[in-house]
């Protein structure tokens, strides 16, 4: 199998159709545009919007982002342009054939179910993340992916709203990852995608400060793979909805793994930033995994990881 | 939301692997280093590149991780494609890996991005104040309006060997002038002294600035004083470089953020809220 | 103050009187006279030797450490000689002057307070820690540190067997660290120690299999240094005792931002492998940042991190 | 708990920041490092060393992480102090960064570390099998023996290309052997095959081996079919490579694991539990 169209690349996440599995990342790929000087967005499987609040928001003050090994800390908090703008001025601007999936946050339950029944039905948007896990926003501290209780209310309200595919993405804040995964699938959701950034601190002992203005943080980059790797593992053993695998991804080999501990697609992150068209050098190199290893459908690696037989 | 800056059309940027031709001492703290980039596109004077040698070298390596800002210093003719010289000052892990790399070795640019400065009435007088890392981001500036502008160049740093591209400035034949703190060089004291001396004559004057934001700061209060337009181009940490990350922030005085990699790095001084940059 | 001697670098511990705050971490410096040749003991505040459990322990198959971006993964199980051997053979060896804290690790509760009465009130134990949060031992999956009623008996239980100094090792592989570390306060811990290895999966796409025979690991090394220290910080703010950071320490630049967080004192883990000899570098380097910083006891520096006026 | 080796009483480890003398290209895939480190101390043949680069680099780097086991191919002169020659196969990130090293640069090295080599009897015929990155590790050896015992020594590769160190095997004038797989230097095949061939005479012979796992499996095979001892140098990953790590864990046929930076890296192969060495 040398020719590249005989590999089948497509994978069906919880509803949405991808042509291959990679996605870009929340966050990290803007409103999409920003990227197409670098590349054809149609490379990619799709890309996931920076998350929407009901009304635009202001982020935080500066310094908010720094660097960590392997790994930079951001507390951006969830600077947007507002559900309505994005609708408007920010979607129409993508290219046709791009597939979109849009994310919702807010700090109330209600909101947020506001912000999904606006993205509910819009042409164009492919399906929904809602962002339950923000580790730097101050709703008291506390994640809503982080209380079994408060995230089944999310996804419950989220899952009234809208009636396309609804993947939740959780925070890897947590100590059982895969009983938030099963709440995930109890309230309805189509999928769950994880893992975001992890709540972290960096200290200047210049300044006896935190480098960030913010103070926390949240740690991404190629750090947090082994971290997010044993998440979606974990996620995997529980659940059957889809699992979009994120955290750390820099290269196929990568994305492969992710596939093989059981993710359905995966989301490239902070490797946006180094190399704009990362996305797209992932898709084709997936793809040339699978012809090495007579693979006729990526589809066939998802959770095919060997455990040790013991 | 936002004034518009610069006159010229850009070209979009491109991501490239870039060939280091050079890679020499530049006085006793900086570098001038020279990439041969293939089809590069062209760029204007206050336009910056991010830069990374890590991904690239053999053992791919994830530490340090982001790029780095850097301005395009010039573009300068080279065998096989474009290429551009970027002058960098060593300060911290990520300048100590670029300066690391060898000719023949590779590393990644991101650009060209971010906007232009403005451009000046013709014939008006100008006035450049650079200081530290800021002095490569104003040269190519200095090359473009000497000939149309009366310009004169103030480099400042805290000793003789902190500066850079010196003999570059000279040899624009432009009037320049060079304050260090230790006096090792040119008058002791601040870059930003010679600026208040240089007001003093009444001539209409446009201002432009770069370095450290102390002395940035410090231009745009003599020139709010001496109702002087400034220019500032801003440093900001930054991760991606064409306005994704939204990591750049930069206040303003009327509340709010721009992002200094795609609304700048060149701000109107009266803009920002200097006591809120870091 | 340009002289050493001038700087006070003595910490207590929860009742163990260190020289300096400078600790190295357990399962990273064996017994300590491996690295009798790499450098004086006395030099480090002290260490806490290998976990030990009731009879000698043989580890998992190999592989069992791989690396990681910025970090090592490892999967040892908790191979050790076993308390009894310990206390008549390893310990006797180490030099005089040595602070040695022991660490006990079991997989009942029963046999936790066994391990730790029999390591109580021997000469040269300075301190017990029990280590709660071995992340990659199967008991049941589920880790003691990582269910607070678990969490409790278990540090009722050790604190009935032993009078002296006890530290609790907290694993970093929860929902929330300062509410763990409330528990052992409550429990009547005399200090916790944080963080242990962060437990994380590995894949060796070539084979398909997890690069470790265990499967999971734990992560440790510079990478999981900005969730320690977001950890610890989160501690200081919920417990009056003192408590030890650990996570990614490669510099004194590093042990002072634990300080600043919070911690008494720190541990060093995975550099000792780097190189050996690191903790005296680091001790002399947290003595020279106070005397730049005119301070003339390091303890002055715990929980100084000034935080983000809003 | 573990029968002993070698009868030299072994010099204690040190760490120390050696200085890059040379790190040249050694065949197609390999390089040779010569390192001064001052006092290092004396070393024996099959004793390893810990290196690593990334750490001591301007740019203090974190990643690739841990230090790289390398055998200490022999000791050379060297102007200021005591000097090692380190051969070494680039294989992925660690060996590559090496490799990135020049000379002037430093590494760190923690060394001399594991034990030596068994000494066999004066006269007694040894038959030396060495693979891959093996060879690196047997060429110390060879060189103590070639007086004192009546010395084959029997290379292997994929391909030429991948070989080192045969000139140095061919000065020291002793019988030698190549194999390659695809026999683009001596005999195309296996060097096992040589080793079957060299056993069928009926004179009393020792084995010391080192190489790919799948090699020395089948040298262990060959010589307890012949009923001749065999000593196998292991080359498992390490972390520390001074017994504190537990992560090098060789798996025995009693049962339980030996240390193989500790305990060996040299081993009777008929303790080894070679099915389930990784
Ligand atoms: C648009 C733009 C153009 C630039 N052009 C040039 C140029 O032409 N030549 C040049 O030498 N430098 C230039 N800089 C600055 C350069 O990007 C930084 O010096 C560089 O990122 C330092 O990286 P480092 O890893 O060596 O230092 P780090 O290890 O990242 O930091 C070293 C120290 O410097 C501080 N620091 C690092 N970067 C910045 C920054 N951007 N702002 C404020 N503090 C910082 C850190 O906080 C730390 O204390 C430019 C910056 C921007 C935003
Ligand atoms: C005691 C001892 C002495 C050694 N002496 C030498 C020597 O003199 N010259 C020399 O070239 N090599 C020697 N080796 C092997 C050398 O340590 C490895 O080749 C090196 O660590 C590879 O590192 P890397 O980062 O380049 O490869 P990695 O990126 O770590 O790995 C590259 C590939 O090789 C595999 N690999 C890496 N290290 C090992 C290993 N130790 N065992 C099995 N598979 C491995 C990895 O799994 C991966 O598939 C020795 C090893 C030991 C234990
Ligand atoms: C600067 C930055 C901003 C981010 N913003 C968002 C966001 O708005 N919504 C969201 O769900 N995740 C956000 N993330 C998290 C990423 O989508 C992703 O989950 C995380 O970075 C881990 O993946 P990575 O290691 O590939 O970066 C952001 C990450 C970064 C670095
Ligand atoms: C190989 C290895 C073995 C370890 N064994 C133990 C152990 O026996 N008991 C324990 O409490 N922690 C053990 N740890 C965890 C360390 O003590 C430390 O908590 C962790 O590695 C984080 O610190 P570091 O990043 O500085 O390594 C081990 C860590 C490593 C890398
Ligand atoms: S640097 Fe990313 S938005 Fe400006
Ligand atoms: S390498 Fe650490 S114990 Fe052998």
């Amino acid at each position: 199998m040398s020719d590249a169209t005989s590999v089948d690349t497509s994978v069906d996440l919880g509803g949405i159709p991808l042509r291959n599995p990679v996605l870009a990342a929340s966050g990290t790929f803007g409103y999409g545009t920003e990227f197409s000087p670098f590349l054809d967005l149609r490379r990619l499987g799709g890309f996931v919007a920076k998350s929407l609040t009901l009304e635009p928001r202001v982020g935080n003050p500066p310094p908010r982002i720094a660097e960590a090994p392997s790994a930079m800390l951001n507390a951006i908090s969830l600077e947007n342009v507002g559900v309505d703008e994005f609708i408007r001025t920010k979607l129409p601007a993508i290219p046709d054939g791009v597939t979109v999936i849009a994310s919702a946050f807010e700090t109330e339950i209600d909101r947020y179910a506001e912000v999904c029944a606006r993205l509910s039905g819009v042409p164009r948007i492919a399906g929904l993340e809602i962002n339950a896990s923000c580790p730097h926003v101050k709703s008291g501290g506390i994640e809503f992916g982080q209380d079994p209780a408060v995230l089944a209310q999310l996804v419950a309200a989220a899952r009234r709203a809208t009636i396309g595919p609804l993947l939740v993405k959780l925070s890897p804040n947590v100590t059982h990852i895969a009983e938030m995964a099963r709440v995930c699938e109890g309230e309805g959701a189509d999928g769950v995608s994880l893992i975001n950034a992890v709540q972290a601190l960096e200290i200047d002992t210049a300044t006896r400060r935190p480098v960030l203005a913010n103070g926390l943080g949240g740690l991404s980059g190629p750090a947090i793979r082994p971290i997010a790797l044993r998440m979606v593992w974990q996620a995997a053993q529980a659940v059957s909805i889809p699992i979009c695998g994120i955290g750390g991804i820099e290269s196929a080999d990568d994305a492969i793994k992710f596939l093989l501990a059981g993710a359905t697609a995966v989301q490239v992150g902070t490797a946006n930033y180094l190399r704009p068209a990362i996305g797209g050098e992932i898709a084709d190199g997936m793809a040339a995994y699978a012809r090495e290893h007579a693979c006729e459908r990526l589809v066939d690696l998802v959770g095919k990881l060997e455990l040790p037989s013991r | 939301m936002f004034p518009m800056w610069g006159g010229e059309s850009l070209h979009a940027p491109v991501r490239a692997i870039a060939d280091v031709l050079a890679n020499d001492a530049e006085g006793e703290s900086s570098r001038r280093m020279q990439l041969r980039v293939p089809d590069f596109p062209g760029f204007a004077p206050g336009q910056f590149a991010m830069l990374s040698a890590g991904p690239l070298m053999a053992a791919r390596r994830t530490d340090p991780l982001l790029p780095r800002p850097m301005a395009i210093y010039r573009a300068i003719d080279a065998p096989g494609g474009s290429a551009v010289e970027i002058l960098y000052k060593i300060t911290g892990r990520g300048t100590s890996l670029l300066a690391e790399t060898r000719p023949g070795q590779k590393v990644s640019i991101v650009g060209p991005l971010g906007r232009a400065f403005p451009h000046p009435e013709p014939g008006e007088r100008v006035l450049i104040v650079a200081g530290g890392t800021g002095i490569a981001s104003v040269f190519d500036l200095a090359a473009k309006l000497r000939s149309s502008n009366q310009l004169s160049v103030l480099l400042g740093s805290r000793t003789a060997g902190d500066l850079m591209a010196v003999e570059d400035f000279e040899s624009l034949g432009i009037r320049l002038q060079i304050a260090t703190d230790d006096g090792s060089r040119g008058a002791r004291g601040q870059v930003t002294d010679l600026l208040s001396a240089a007001l003093e004559s009444a001539e209409s004057t446009r201002v432009f600035t770069c370095g450290p934001t102390q002395m940035m700061h410090r231009c745009a209060q003599i020139c709010a004083a001496a109702d002087v337009p400034c220019i500032a181009a801003l440093e900001n940490h930054m991760a991606c470089g064409f306005g994704v990350c939204l990591g750049c922030a930069a206040p303003l005085v009327r509340g709010g953020y721009a992002l200094v990699c795609r609304d700048g790095p060149a701000f109107d001084a009266a803009l920002i809220d200097w006591e809120r940059l870091p």
